[in-house]
């Protein structure tokens, strides 16, 4: 294969494939020098906030998890946090520990499926899992496996797992049954086999090596490894409380994508399974620490492509911390009273006072940090809101990373090759573009 | 088991999504197992969420998401003109969904405050089902849609013959599957005018439906108003939850001949 | 032994002799309302409940039941269900019994069901006798269903103080009792509690209806085209709940479900109502039965008038569910008795 | 039933169709097929007006009168109209492919009693489908039955069915047959108009007649009329009915009329009988106006 000139690359990615959503990747290098580099979003907004904006803060949830079918519970509890926040309602700590299970849940199923179905194919050399099922029965019989459980918990724990049902304000519409956590808890002990499996599996799959430090961006919190809850952890510099988010971090909007671009102190950051473990890693338990260095993950790590990596560590961590969960809520019993709550309360059903105010959900959602900003009146209507999408804070980071990579290849791979390792680069944030056309800024004129 | 059919030349499937959250193509990934023995009878040719190959020939488009742009109108257009049979996949596509919140505001204003002076959406319109663009031959409905009914209709499609969308209410699963019933618990419940279909997927989880598959045909005029009255609802709360998803023009000349405002 | 005693306290003792007879179902309390679901122990069940949301009719004629295997290519018929369970129903209303005896009068009018008359003979049927009324909307009196009128196995009626009587009816029933030592024949002293404790629960129930059930049968005879039916037609949303949780509705449907092979599947008969909109329309779009006027109607007819003339049976086993569960409101009782005053008033 | 026949029965299932062998398909008109159908040697053992329920495994299943006469052996024939999604099924079906066959199901026409009468058949579009079986019928066992004639009426001359059968019947001369198209093509030559403009001028002994009326529901309610006018007894004037059916075991509910299940007891009525389901009968079949 003749190799690409060093002088002249022009390469055009149109319609990303295996990601969810639309992207377009853009790079020009003419003279052996970069002449432009970017990754643009191109699918059409779909005006989130401003549909929010006029309706009751109780369908808030339901309309939000349809920003993302594939983060679809994470969009729900960060919509919820930012509710019950502006409102004033409290859950009781049986419903945190179900939304954290449920979290977990969403993490694994969202993981696997990146790792599974839309990285191994890469790494394995083929285009998708199709040719798979042929050559690599076992491996795909074990991704749908795996993928059942954590789709199976999302039917058991909120009755689906895309637009999850049963969580809203206050608790859940209905209990999950004792004999479903109990099945649900034997199959994940289960699936420790599985996923011992997978790491064997990733252990010998090769990444390309690729070195950019970027700032890395999470939630953190004394207590565990966070996702549900904690504080914004700025690259360990500083930690900011979610309700003060906007003052850490900016949008810009540019003419070439329907996403906004986001920074924090004028510079891009990393969201995501890598930037949690660089930040919080030492919260994880040992087992999985083991794993990570046998997966070839030390911290901090800087290669992006190792995110994968960093996903099916949390993988694990996630199994772990449900079974821990799950012992909980079985040994103590679900307190039906406590948890129970109404999708869509009418008035004089309403949980308490609704009072007025503007509240912050900020949750790790498998792809990062994910920001929902509701203000909310006294008459339980929303005024205004702001979304923050992960894959939006991740598109500037993307082309720091090309901006750095693509002088690293260009005398090195051909234009075919160039072009399937900027795809596996932007891959490599798993970017969830359907999403990330929500994010937008809205302030209304009263 | 043996299949006589297995020789006879496979159709081939192709997916493909406009404006929408993908969670409808997610729950046909979800399908796992059955999705693989499904492709014993179909090819899929083109599937971006899980696959990098690109079919260029299909004779079945299974469609999600709703149209929102000329860029949008433009390729929906190409895409149906190679495709056999068309499916809608989702509410976004069947009825413009969620989607259709948006056409109840200003497009220009939306944009105003959502991207300030910079447009880089110029050719965005008000939301369309796709059938306001292109013939749909097979409708699954819901948000998302539910993943048994998906596999009824890719069987339909293989057998030539049409999928008769439930024409029935969703109280009629809600039933079957003995739910304690929403206004038996002093909630507002949309399964007595919703088609069914979804197997009463909210009421099942102690949620009310919402209507996301749409208006049934011929839903009640006089009785829905006693029934208001019955629970002290004013219209505006039903109304306000009937423009969670019955808000394409077709279905929302019928809800407000059920709801004329004002009443 | 016909008639026998049962302190209340060995009822979990004889409740658990009965899981080697087949899988109990009983009704559960679920929410607010009860369900007849799986038992595993006593205490699951509760014996004083108001009609479950669906009658035990589905353990006879389920929502969706496999009728028929096939194989498209080549042609190829099987039996879809070769071994039925054996089921035992415990505490079933004497409401819920007639609306089993109703079904059975349907089933083996030939040509004879043989699904049904399968399930029938697996199936045992514990009774509970209620001794006051479940709410407002039962109209178990006016049919005569509030008292045991035969169709199980075995009766329990509570006497008070700390005994059931049982009455035992059927050979099913006896095999249920047998060499049991904490259940003895009943003496004459217990004779008299139970006349005393079934006297006393008769003064509690009445006819609920205006007038006497053949006066009621007339009007069904002649009101026919009564305004009645237009009002209760315009109240209607047609959510089809009251036909869906009667006992005595056996309106079906017939449908095929190929397995992903595309060659095998299963043809079976699921629910269908007269209320559903396109229950009697045909293929070219004609309506047989438009309008809710008429479908309600058609309704109310099936239970007070066509089958006391095919049958000689109420199919209203009076047990108050289609009330009950109808968001509209629509009162089978005040239904029947408008058409009382119609009648009267002419 | 004793214990014996019921344990057999317990093992039967009325749901079990019959392999039935297509072997003639022919394309009578745009929309409708005419199948000839062989049980494994047996015969259908029908009466004229009785229907089968035909299917397609996997398709569903629909009820379809039978088209031949009981006097032809060794075959049935059934004309299927495409209407739907098993009638369009079962046109794609050449000679050679099986079909399902349940029944024969209902009471068909009321042979014994009709013996030795006049007998007047009046067809309209599709009603001559069913009617084609009492008419071979009585073809074969001519002798049977007094005068016979028979009126036709469809749409246009394009949608007559059977047209060889019909050129046949028109040449013979023990029978009268006469026919009209509501709208006429350049070619055809025959009465333009309704099928009721055709009975006034029919001679009609009406005491010694039965009147066989098969077609839409909208017919019936205008040759009835004329018929009355004749004077025929209301128990000598037959029609038969259609309704939505699924089981044809008088169990589903869908044929329903009032407390008449009509798989069982029909589809054949008497204009009689139809009285007595006033109210449920459909655009005046029973002749009940609405107040
Ligand atoms: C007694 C009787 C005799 C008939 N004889 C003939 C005949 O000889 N030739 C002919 O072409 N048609 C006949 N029909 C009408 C024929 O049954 C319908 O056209 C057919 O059922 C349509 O089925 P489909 O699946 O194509 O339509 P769909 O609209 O897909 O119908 C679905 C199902 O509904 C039921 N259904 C729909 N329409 C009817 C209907 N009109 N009558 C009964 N069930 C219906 C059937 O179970 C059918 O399978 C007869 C109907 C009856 C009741
Ligand atoms: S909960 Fe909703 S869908 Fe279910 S029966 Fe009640 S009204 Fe119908
Ligand atoms: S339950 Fe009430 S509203 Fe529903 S179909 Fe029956 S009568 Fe009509
Ligand atoms: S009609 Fe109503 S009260 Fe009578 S048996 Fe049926 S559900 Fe019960």
């Amino acid at each position: 294969m003749k190799k690409s000139s060093p002088k002249d690359v022009k390469i055009n990615v149109h319609y990303l494939t295996r990601v969810e959503g639309h992207g377009d990747i853009t790079v020009d290098v003419t003279n052996g020098e970069l002449k432009d580099c970017r990754f643009s979003v191109i699918e059409s907004p779909r005006f989130f906030e401003t549909m929010l904006r006029g309706r009751l803060v109780y369908e808030a949830q339901h309309l939000t998890s349809r920003i993302c079918g594939i983060c679809a519970c994470g969009h729900s509890l960060a919509s919820l946090k930012a509710s019950e926040k502006a409102i004033g309602v409290t859950p009781h700590e049986h419903t945190v520990l179900l939304r954290k299970l449920l979290l977990h849940t969403e993490q694994m199923d969202s993981h696997l499926l990146h790792a599974y179905i839309l990285v191994a194919p890469d790494l394995l050399g083929v285009k998708s899992i199709m040719p798979l099922v042929k050559t690599h029965r076992p491996v795909i019989d074990r991704a749908f496996r795996m993928k059942k459980l954590s789709d199976w918990a999302g039917d058991v724990l909120a009755g689906r797992h895309t637009h999850p049902i049963a969580y809203c304000i206050g608790g859940l519409t209905r209990v999950p049954e004792k004999s479903q956590l109990q099945k649900l808890r034997s199959m994940m002990a289960e699936a420790r086999a599985d996923y011992d499996e997978t790491v064997a599996l990733f252990k010998t799959l090769k990444f390309p090596d690729f070195e950019r430090k970027a700032q890395y961006v999470a939630l953190s919190c004394d207590e565990e490894y966070a996702f549900y809850d904690g504080q914004i952890n700025i690259d360990g510099r500083k930690m900011v409380d979610p309700q003060d988010y906007l003052t850490v971090i900016k949008e810009e909007v540019r003419d070439y994508s329907s996403a906004k671009f986001v920074s924090v102190d004028q510079a891009p950051y990393m969201v995501g399974a890598l930037a949690r473990f660089n930040l919080n890693g030492h919260q994880l338990g040992k087992k999985s620490l083991q794993i990570a260095s046998d997966l070839g993950l030390k911290r901090p790590c800087h290669n992006t492509f190792m995110n994968t990596m960093a996903q099916i560590v949390e993988w694990g961590h996630c199994l772990e911390e449900s079974i821990v969960i799950l012992d909980r809520l079985l040994k103590e019993g679900i307190d039906e009273e406590k948890v129970l709550s109404t999708m869509f309360p009418l008035k004089d059903q309403w949980p308490v006072k609704t009072r007025a105010g503007r509240g912050v959900g900020a949750v790790e959602v498998p792809r990062g940090i994910l920001f929902h900003d509701y203000t909310v009146g006294k008459d339980g209507v929303v005024s205004a809101a702001n979304c923050i999408i992960p894959t939006n804070q991740n598109i500037n980071n993307l082309e720091a990373d090309m901006r750095k990579i693509v002088p690293e290849i260009v005398g090195s791979q051909t234009q075919e090759e160039m072009r399937l390792t900027l795809e596996m680069l932007a891959r490599a944030y798993d970017p969830c573009i359907s999403c990330s056309t929500h994010l937008l800024d809205v302030k209304f004129i009263a | 088991m043996s299949n006589p059919k297995a020789d006879k030349p496979k159709p081939k499937v192709a997916f493909f999504e406009f404006t929408d959250c993908e969670g409808c193509q997610l729950q046909v990934a979800n399908l796992g197992g059955q999705l693989l023995e499904l492709t014993q009878a179909v090819d899929v040719v083109n599937f971006r969420e899980i696959m990098s190959e690109e079919g260029q020939e299909y004779d079945v488009a299974v469609i999600e998401g709703s149209i929102v742009s000329q860029r949008d109108e433009t390729r929906l257009k190409a895409i149906a003109a190679k495709a056999k049979v068309i499916v809608a996949l989702g509410a976004c596509a069947a009825t413009g969904g969620v989607n259709n919140l948006k056409n109840l505001q200003s497009l220009e204003e939306q944009k105003k405050t959502v991207y300030g002076l910079v447009d880089p959406v110029k050719d965005a319109f008000a939301t369309k089902p796709i059938d306001a663009v292109v013939r749909v031959d097979y409708y699954i409905h819901g948000c998302p849609i539910y993943g048994p009914e998906f596999v009824k209709v890719m069987q339909c499609v293989l057998q030539g013959k049409p999928y008769d969308v439930p024409k029935y209410p969703v109280c009629v699963e809600c039933k079957q599957n003995e739910n304690v019933c929403m206004y038996d618990k002093g909630q507002f419940c949309l399964g007595p005018v919703t088609r069914a279909g979804c197997n009463s997927w909210l009421p099942n989880n102690g949620a009310p439906c919402v209507g996301c598959r749409g208006l049934i045909d011929n839903p009640a005029t006089d009785a829905a108003k006693d029934i208001l009255d019955k629970y002290g609802l004013t219209v505006q709360e039903v109304l306000d939850k009937f423009t969670l998803y019955c808000n394409t023009q077709k279905e929302r000349v019928k809800y407000e001949k059920e709801f004329p405002k004002g009443r | 032994m016909k008639q026998a005693i049962i302190a209340k306290k060995d009822m979990p003792r004889w409740f658990d002799s009965l899981k080697k007879h087949g899988k109990i179902f009983g009704p559960k309390k679920k929410e607010t309302q009860f369900v007849f679901s799986p038992v595993e122990e006593f205490e699951e069940m509760s014996l004083v409940y108001i009609p479950t949301i669906l009658p035990p009719k589905k353990y006879y004629f389920p929502q969706k039941e496999p009728l028929l295997k096939f194989r498209v290519e080549p042609f190829g018929t099987e039996k879809a269900i070769k071994e039925f369970d054996e089921v035992i129903l415990f505490a079933v209303h004497t409401c819920d019994i007639a609306g089993i005896q109703c079904l059975d009068a349907v089933f083996s009018d030939t040509p004879a069901d043989p699904n049904f008359l399968n399930r029938k003979e697996k199936i045992t049927v514990i009774g509970f006798e209620c001794m006051f009324y479940c709410d407002k909307y039962a109209s178990c009196a006016a049919v005569g269903n509030h008292v045991p009128r035969g169709g199980y196995d075995v009766m329990l009626t509570d006497i008070g103080g700390d005994d059931f009587a049982m009455h035992i009816n059927s050979k099913k029933g006896e095999d249920l009792v047998r060499d049991k030592s904490y259940i003895r024949e009943m003496g004459e002293q217990d004779k008299q509690r139970l006349k005393k404790a079934q006297d006393g629960k008769l003064k509690k129930f009445a006819n609920e209806f205006k007038g006497d059930i053949r006066e009621v049968e007339e009007a069904f005879d002649k009101e026919f085209f009564s305004a009645v039916w237009k009002d209760v037609g315009r109240r209607c949303v047609g959510c089809t709940n009251c036909t869906a949780v009667c006992p005595t509705c056996y309106c079906f449907d017939i449908t095929d479900d190929l397995t992903l092979n595309m060659n095998d599947g299963v043809r079976s008969r699921v629910w269908s109502y007269c209320q559903m909109d396109d229950f009697a329309k045909v293929a070219t779009g004609e309506d047989f039965r438009p309008g809710r006027d008429a479908r309600q109607r058609h309704r109310y007819f099936r239970k007070f008038r066509y089958p006391v003339v095919k049958y000689n049976k109420y199919f209203c086993t009076g047990c108050g569910r289609c009330t009950r569960t109808c968001m509209a409101g629509i009162s089978l009782i005040e239904t029947v008795n408008s058409l009382l005053d119609e009648r009267r008033g002419q | 039933m004793n214990e014996q026949t019921y344990q057999e029965l317990l093992k039967t299932s009325p749901y079990k169709p019959v392999r039935g062998h297509i072997i003639k398909a022919q394309q009578v008109t745009e929309f409708e097929k005419l199948f000839r159908i062989e049980l494994a040697g047996q015969d259908l053992e029908h009466t004229p007006g009785q229907f089968v329920q035909v299917s397609l495994f996997g398709v569903g299943e629909a009820p379809i009168s039978v088209c031949s006469s009981p006097t032809e052996k060794g075959f049935f024939e059934l004309t299927v109209r495409r209407v739907g999604t098993l009638t369009s099924a079962l046109h794609r079906l050449a000679a050679g492919s099986y079909v399902g066959i349940r029944g024969p199901f209902g009471h068909g026409f009321p042979l014994d009693e009709m013996k030795g009468n006049n007998i007047l058949i009046v067809a309209g579009g599709l009603g001559i489908v069913p009617l084609r079986s009492l008419i071979h019928y009585i073809l074969d066992q001519r002798k049977d039955f007094g005068d016979v004639q028979i009126l036709l009426g469809c749409k246009t001359p394009k949608d007559m069915l059977f047209g060889e059968e019909i050129e046949d019947w028109q040449k013979r001369t023990d029978i009268k047959f006469n026919c009209t198209v509501d709208r006429a093509d350049p070619d055809w030559k025959g009465n333009v108009g309704l099928i009721t403009s055709l009975i006034p001028g029919a001679s009609i002994e009406p005491k010694k007649t039965y009147a066989v009326v098969v077609g839409p529901p909208i017919m019936y309610k205008f040759v009835i009329v004329e018929l009355l006018k004749k004077e025929i007894p209301t128990h000598q004037i037959i029609v038969s009915l259609e309704r939505k059916m699924k089981c044809g075991l008088g169990k589903c509910g869908h044929c329903q009329i009032r407390g008449v299940y009509v798989c069982q007891s029909g589809p054949v009525f008497t204009f009689e009988q139809l009285k007595a389901m006033e109210g449920e009968c459909h655009e005046g079949e029973c002749h009940h106006v609405k107040s």
